[in-house]
């Protein structure tokens, strides 16, 4: 063990940790409306693209400043959000799964084709905050824009855990989620909680949207799969329906890609973390946090 | 002539690939894993016609045993999860598959020429069909053959004391349990048959399009595997067929008219179909000719609630 | 909206086909057809592609159209056809062209279409065992190396991209003699940014006494660069070599700054020679320097280039193949002496794709292309590099 | 208090009630006995609004309730308690308590002294107040499904099966609550297989067999032994 690969394994970690905030937030999402609808919503990553684009756009046409790209790419993706709530979930019935999952994905492809459409697919520059800093720990270097990128997913995280624990909204979403018949007999209306559910997870993606592409500082298509396919891997890790699992999920995710790119290589990197997440799924079926899973 | 053959090709090749999905459906899994395991065909036929010299048939049959093995292999841990976590734990299993093949390398001599697997270079060269004489139309009734030889059994199944084990579980695992099934047992069938239907299909694909590289059998042909089968309904094989049809002949090729604009109708299709239909096109229940022939009545009626969401 | 896209697109679809058999009631026609990615992520390809080809073909139509062998003239029908990048789609859209009039289709844009399509043409003429397709295709985009050896159907108007960065490095030699190492970085799992680092770059870097001192690796969707050029700033190269997309290269040259990595020469992609790396990331692609078969450095090229414009595309590198194959199949229909009925369309077909094999030169835009006997093409080129937010022409070894 | 007119419902092709009337009487406990099967689950989720009914109208005063969605019945003041508790698991007692209240978040206060008044009545609940719902025993569980039902200050109160899975004791516990939010002069609409014990309670009662009402009329006015026997194994069509 020279000196270098410990300096590099412990900046792979850091780099890893923080950027996997990113990955937790999409993961967030994602168990947001699994816990309340039992449903997977495949347009999810590709929301938060589209979402981020409209950030850009107000970029590229105003010239708007970095928080103001930030805050309309997470409310353009909460709005795109509830579009897909309405498109795939509100009309299709309850007990037919399959068929909300299908149209998640047309809306997936709809979306993705969208946004190419606009923006022919050229990759835009996308503002970010501290670009250049950088605080210099011995030989370990943190970027500012991550720590950036890392504070303001911590900042989502908490404001959702005060809309969920300490608001009647957040009463009526855990309701909806842990018993959604006994929720409506309480006077909750489930379908105005998932409209909100989806608008909610829809900003959260779309802060993970913009926090990749500020962090990358461009952005193209091409990572709405890159995010979509991490979010799920970080909620199934943590245990679906589990926030803290998720936040966990993420990091761990992040952590382990980065530290398997320094011991395997770019080729094999993704195999050894397919290969965690499926021992993890046929060892630990209900994930880290998986107490809700059982219910499914 | 020769196009309309080739879009036949695809269609036979699609269909295969969708029934592998449906086999698995039945049994209430939705498998991600479907397109590593047509890779796994796809891959494996090739070198026994391009690297060995081996007929065409014999090639997809071992083609399709190798990849019902290891369909056979994964679905005793993948199945222990069921929702959401196995979409994922077979996804993630797909894509080990891909990426084992983007890290393949593996030629051998053939006449003073390199055959085989060359890592992200991909599969050059799979030209059995044309080397050997095939027309295009050829191809298709082969292809055909094997389609409906697959469907046929298929269908026969359903009909059989399997097809209502299948179900069975599918629609209550406890229930199903209760009766004395032995879930485990049920499951792994239907996923090494399934496992078994994508390698033939793989197997054909590759020779259809003579090259293949891992880049092919990503998340997008996974989707697409079990996008048929839902979106045709679970009724019968002719659900799956039917939607082949409309994603591959009329969404795809007989929308091309229209440009770039196809491609934004194609999701916003999909997701129409899937809110008029939310059983698939044939639905859930095995069609009789009449109701194939009266396509426009409603779904079957089931437990209708207000708060339907 | 969907309703409205739908009817808008009906419509259209039905006013150029009324066009078409007005057009067709009057003159003789030739039909060549384009295809390639015209929608997804490499969209932008196709569309550049079909706008360069539409224009080029108008041109030639402006200026009377192109003579058959009975002294005829007949005017250019296109149309162009979206694969989305998919094998399967190319290989059904080729088989459908063929299905029709065509003469001769222009594409595909990707490799990854171009490698299964070209398997299924007819691998030696004259082959009777070999039931491959018979029809000619002349490539514009698809550039990764030595593809065309697979048919003797098929022939690439694209660059010789080992010629290009030959020169490249041996400019980089005369030029810059104190320069000793290169670092390499490329995108793993896109074939033709794999294949011009390994067997281009690398190759040529080396053969003109550089040190290849390390290689990054990543993939197409990479959003994390930071381990990757750490080693890069570990081993303080001289010249960094960058093989990959827009995306990521805009992507890893950030992190570059980032990490304070200034090497003294940074060398590009071929297909990063357009307008998405610089809309992607001006200020760190500034110097990023990579030969190129298109620069607007003379009339011609410029008038084309405005041309193109005007058809709401860009002209580069890919897309100026596009408008080159255009000029050059006039000229390979007037040599070859077409007859342009249906009756000869067999034959028509045969004399195009033998015509292409005998052409040894071509003109192009940058100057003549020299065309070789396994259907690729040698092509003029320049170096250019990113100055001020646009494409500046370094060094133009034809002058 | 409330009138149920031919009410249908089905699942499906299977008509689960064909055509119920019956009267909600206020300020008493009006009964609803019948077999395994006979729809009275149904009953009550069509009223609540869970389920559609096909025809048939339910009125509230000059209100029409059917149609409505079931938050919205809620609102109107007929509240249930479903059959097996469903309590929210993961959330405290207080938590459950007070998303009982929810219809009411509009009403500036009272939450809380509802919330006290509650765990008043229940100590077992305010011993456990900052437990997951889900720990709780079955008893305590039915205890606070009907305090969570309590919060939303009900006009009728529909219960469903309260006795369903738990031990004879405990049930005889539930009952005396019942008993007293009886003498309070709330309208209860009670559902119970538990006939013998439903009758001990009842001020009017119904018999529901196979989808239908077959019966109807005061405890006091009938056999109990062959009405209990009837509700039990439903009896052959009443002759």
């Amino acid at each position: 063990m020279d000196y270098f690969f410990i300096i590099d394994f412990v900046q792979s970690l850091v780099d890893g940790l923080l950027f996997g905030t990113t990955y937790a937030l999409i993961g967030i999402g994602f168990t947001l409306i699994f816990g309340v609808m039992r449903k997977l919503n495949l347009a999810y990553g590709a929301a938060a693209l589209a979402g981020t684009y409209i950030g850009v756009a107000a970029f590229l046409a105003f010239d708007a400043p970095p928080p103001v790209v930030f805050l309309l790419s997470a409310l353009g993706s909460g709005i795109i959000g509830i579009v897909v709530y309405y498109c795939c979930f509100r009309f299709t019935p309850t007990q037919v799964p399959m068929a909300s999952l299908l149209a998640s994905v047309g809306m997936l492809l709809f979306i993705d084709e969208a946004v190419v459409h606009a923006s022919h697919g050229m990759p835009v520059p996308y503002p970010s905050v501290f670009r250049n800093a950088i605080i210099e720990i011995g030989d370990i270097w943190v970027r500012g824009d991550l720590l950036f990128v890392f504070g303001i997913c911590v900042v989502a995280m908490g404001v959702l855990f005060w809309l969920l624990y300490r608001t009647p909204l957040g009463l009526a979403t855990r309701a909806v989620s842990q018993q959604p018949r006994a929720a409506a007999l309480c006077g909750i209306d489930p379908t105005r909680v998932n409209l909100l559910t989806f608008g909610i997870s829809g900003v959260l993606g779309g802060i993970a949207g913009a926090m990749t592409a500020a962090a990358v500082g461009v952005l193209s298509p091409i990572i709405a799969l890159g995010l979509t396919v991490k979010g799920l891997i970080a909620v199934v890790i943590g245990g679906l329906g589990s926030i803290p699992g998720a936040i966990i999920g993420g990091l761990l995710v992040g952590a382990s890609e980065n530290i398997f790119l320094l011991l395997r290589g770019v080729t094999e990197r993704d195999i050894y973390v397919m290969l965690m997440l499926f021992l993890f799924l046929t060892l630990r079926p209900g994930g880290l946090f998986g107490s809700t899973a059982g219910r499914d | 002539m020769d196009f309309y053959f080739g879009l036949a090709q695809i269609f036979g090749v699609h269909t295969l690939l969708g029934l592998s999905a449906y086999v698995v459906l039945l049994t209430g899994q939705v498998s991600m894993a479907q397109a590593g395991f047509y890779a796994i065909g796809a891959y494996t036929a090739g070198a026994m016609t391009a690297m060995f010299g081996l007929h065409i048939l014999p090639a997809i049959v071992i083609a399709g045993l190798v990849s019902a093995a290891i369909a056979c292999i994964v679905g005793f841990p993948a199945l222990r999860v069921k929702g959401l976590m196995l979409v994922v734990a077979t996804l993630a299993f797909g894509e080990m598959v891909r990426l084992f093949f983007f890290n393949l390398s593996w030629q051998v001599e053939r006449g003073g020429e390199l055959f085989g697997p060359d890592g992200a270079e991909g599969f050059r060269s799979i030209r059995y069909f044309p080397e050997n004489g095939w027309e295009v139309w050829h191809v298709t009734v082969f292809i055909w053959i094997v389609v409906a030889v697959v469907m046929a059994a298929l269908w026969w199944m359903d009909r059989t004391r399997a097809g209502a084990v299948l179900r069975a579980v599918g629609h209550d695992e406890v229930a199903a349990q209760s009766i004395g099934l032995n879930l485990t047992a049920v499951k792994v069938g239907a996923m090494t048959a399934g496992g078994f239907i994508a390698g033939l299909g793989g197997g054909i694909y590759a020779h259809t399009v003579t090259h293949i590289e891992h880049g092919v059998f990503g998340v997008l042909l996974a989707t697409f595997a079990i996008a048929y089968p839902i979106l045709g309904g679970l009724g019968s094989v002719f659900g799956t067929l039917l939607a082949v049809l409309f994603i591959q002949g009329f969404l795809i090729e007989g929308l091309r008219f229209m440009g770039d604009w196809r491609s934004l109708l194609f999701g916003a299709l999909i997701v129409l179909a899937m809110n008029l239909r939310p059983n698939g096109l044939l639905g859930e229940h095995a069609p009789r000719l009449k109701s194939i022939l009266r396509l426009g009545k409603p779904a079957p009626d089931s437990l209708e609630t207000k708060d339907a969401n | 909206m969907k309703l409205k896209a739908l009817l808008k697109a009906g419509v259209l679809g039905v006013s150029t086909l009324a066009m078409a058999s007005v057009a067709a009631a009057q003159d003789k026609t030739i039909r060549i057809v384009g295809f390639g990615a015209a929608s997804g992520v490499v969209g932008i390809f196709g569309q550049n592609s079909s706008a360069a080809m539409s224009a080029a073909f108008e041109k030639i139509n402006a200026e009377g159209g192109v003579e058959l062998a009975d002294g005829s003239k007949a005017m250019i029908e296109t149309e162009y056809y979206d694969d989305r990048c998919n094998a399967e789609e190319g290989i059904s859209v080729l088989r459908r062209i063929a299905s029709t009039d065509a003469l001769v289709a222009i594409g595909p844009t990707c490799s990854n279409v171009a490698e299964p399509l070209f398997g299924i043409l007819q691998a030696k003429v004259d082959d009777e065992g070999d039931t491959g397709l018979q029809f000619p295709v002349f490539t514009d985009v698809a550039i990764k190396g030595g593809l065309a050896g697979i048919s003797e159907w098929v022939f690439r108007n694209t660059p010789s991209e080992s010629q290009m960065y030959d020169d490249l490095f041996a400019w980089l030699r005369t030029n810059h003699p104190d320069l000793k190492t290169i670092y390499g970085g490329v995108e793993e799992d896109f074939a033709h940014s794999r294949f011009t680092w390994y067997s281009v770059m690398k190759t040529a870097a080396e053969k003109h006494g550089f040190e290849v001192v390390g290689e990054a690796q990543w993939l197409l969707s990479d959003t994390n660069f930071s381990n990757q050029a750490r080693g890069m700033r570990r081993a303080e190269p001289d010249v960094v070599a960058i093989s990959a997309h827009p995306f990521t290269t805009c992507g890893m040259l950030r992190e570059m700054t980032r990490q304070r990595i200034q090497p003294k020469i940074l060398v590009g992609l071929t297909s990063s020679s357009s307008l998405e790396t610089l809309s992607g990331c001006a200020n760190e692609a500034e110097g990023l320097t990579i030969p190129t078969s298109f620069a607007p450095v003379n009339e011609e090229a410029k008038a084309a280039a405005e041309a193109v414009v005007a058809k709401g595309g860009q002209m580069d590198l890919h897309s100026a193949s596009a408008w080159e194959n255009a000029m050059i199949l006039k000229d390979i229909i007037e040599a070859a002496e077409i007859g342009g009925t249906p009756e000869t369309l067999e034959e028509d077909r045969r004399k195009i794709r033998d015509a292409l094999a005998e052409l040894e030169n071509a003109p192009g835009l940058l100057g003549s292309n020299k065309r070789l006997p396994d259907g690729e093409a040698v092509k003029p080129y320049v170096f250019v590099h990113a100055k001020d937010g646009s494409w500046d022409v370094l060094h133009n070894p034809g002058s | 208090m409330l009138e149920i007119r031919d009410i249908k419902t089905s699942y499906g092709k299977i008509a689960a009630l064909k055509g119920v009337s019956l009267d909600i009487r206020d300020g008493g406990l009006t009964c609803l006995l019948g077999p395994n099967g006979a729809g009275k689950t149904t009953l009550i989720w069509t009223i609540a609004g869970i389920l559609k009914a096909q025809s048939g109208s339910i009125k509230m005063g000059g209100d029409e309730l059917a149609g409505l969605k079931a938050h919205q019945i809620v609102e109107k003041g007929v509240v249930t308690v479903p059959e097996n508790r469903l309590v929210f698991p993961e959330m405290t007692v207080t938590d459950n308590l007070i998303a009982g209240a929810f219809s009411r978040r509009k009403e500036k206060g009272g939450v809380s002294e509802d919330l006290e008044a509650v765990l008043e009545r229940f100590p077992r609940l305010r011993e456990r107040a900052t437990q997951e719902a889900g720990t709780l025993s079955g008893g305590e569980q039915q205890m606070l499904a009907v305090g969570r039902a309590l919060m939303a200050r009900p006009k009728i109160l529909l219960m469903d099966e309260p006795s369903t899975g738990l031990a004879p004791i405990i049930v005889e516990e539930i009952f005396e609550i019942i008993g007293q939010l009886r003498d309070e002069g709330r309208t209860i609409f009670l559902v119970e297989q538990n006939a013998n014990l439903a009758l001990d309670y009842a001020d009017h009662f119904y018999l529901l067999e196979q989808g239908q009402v077959t019966f109807g009329g005061d405890p006091g006015e009938v056999d109990h032994d062959e009405l209990i026997a009837r509700a039990y194994l439903g009896a052959r069509k009443a002759s």
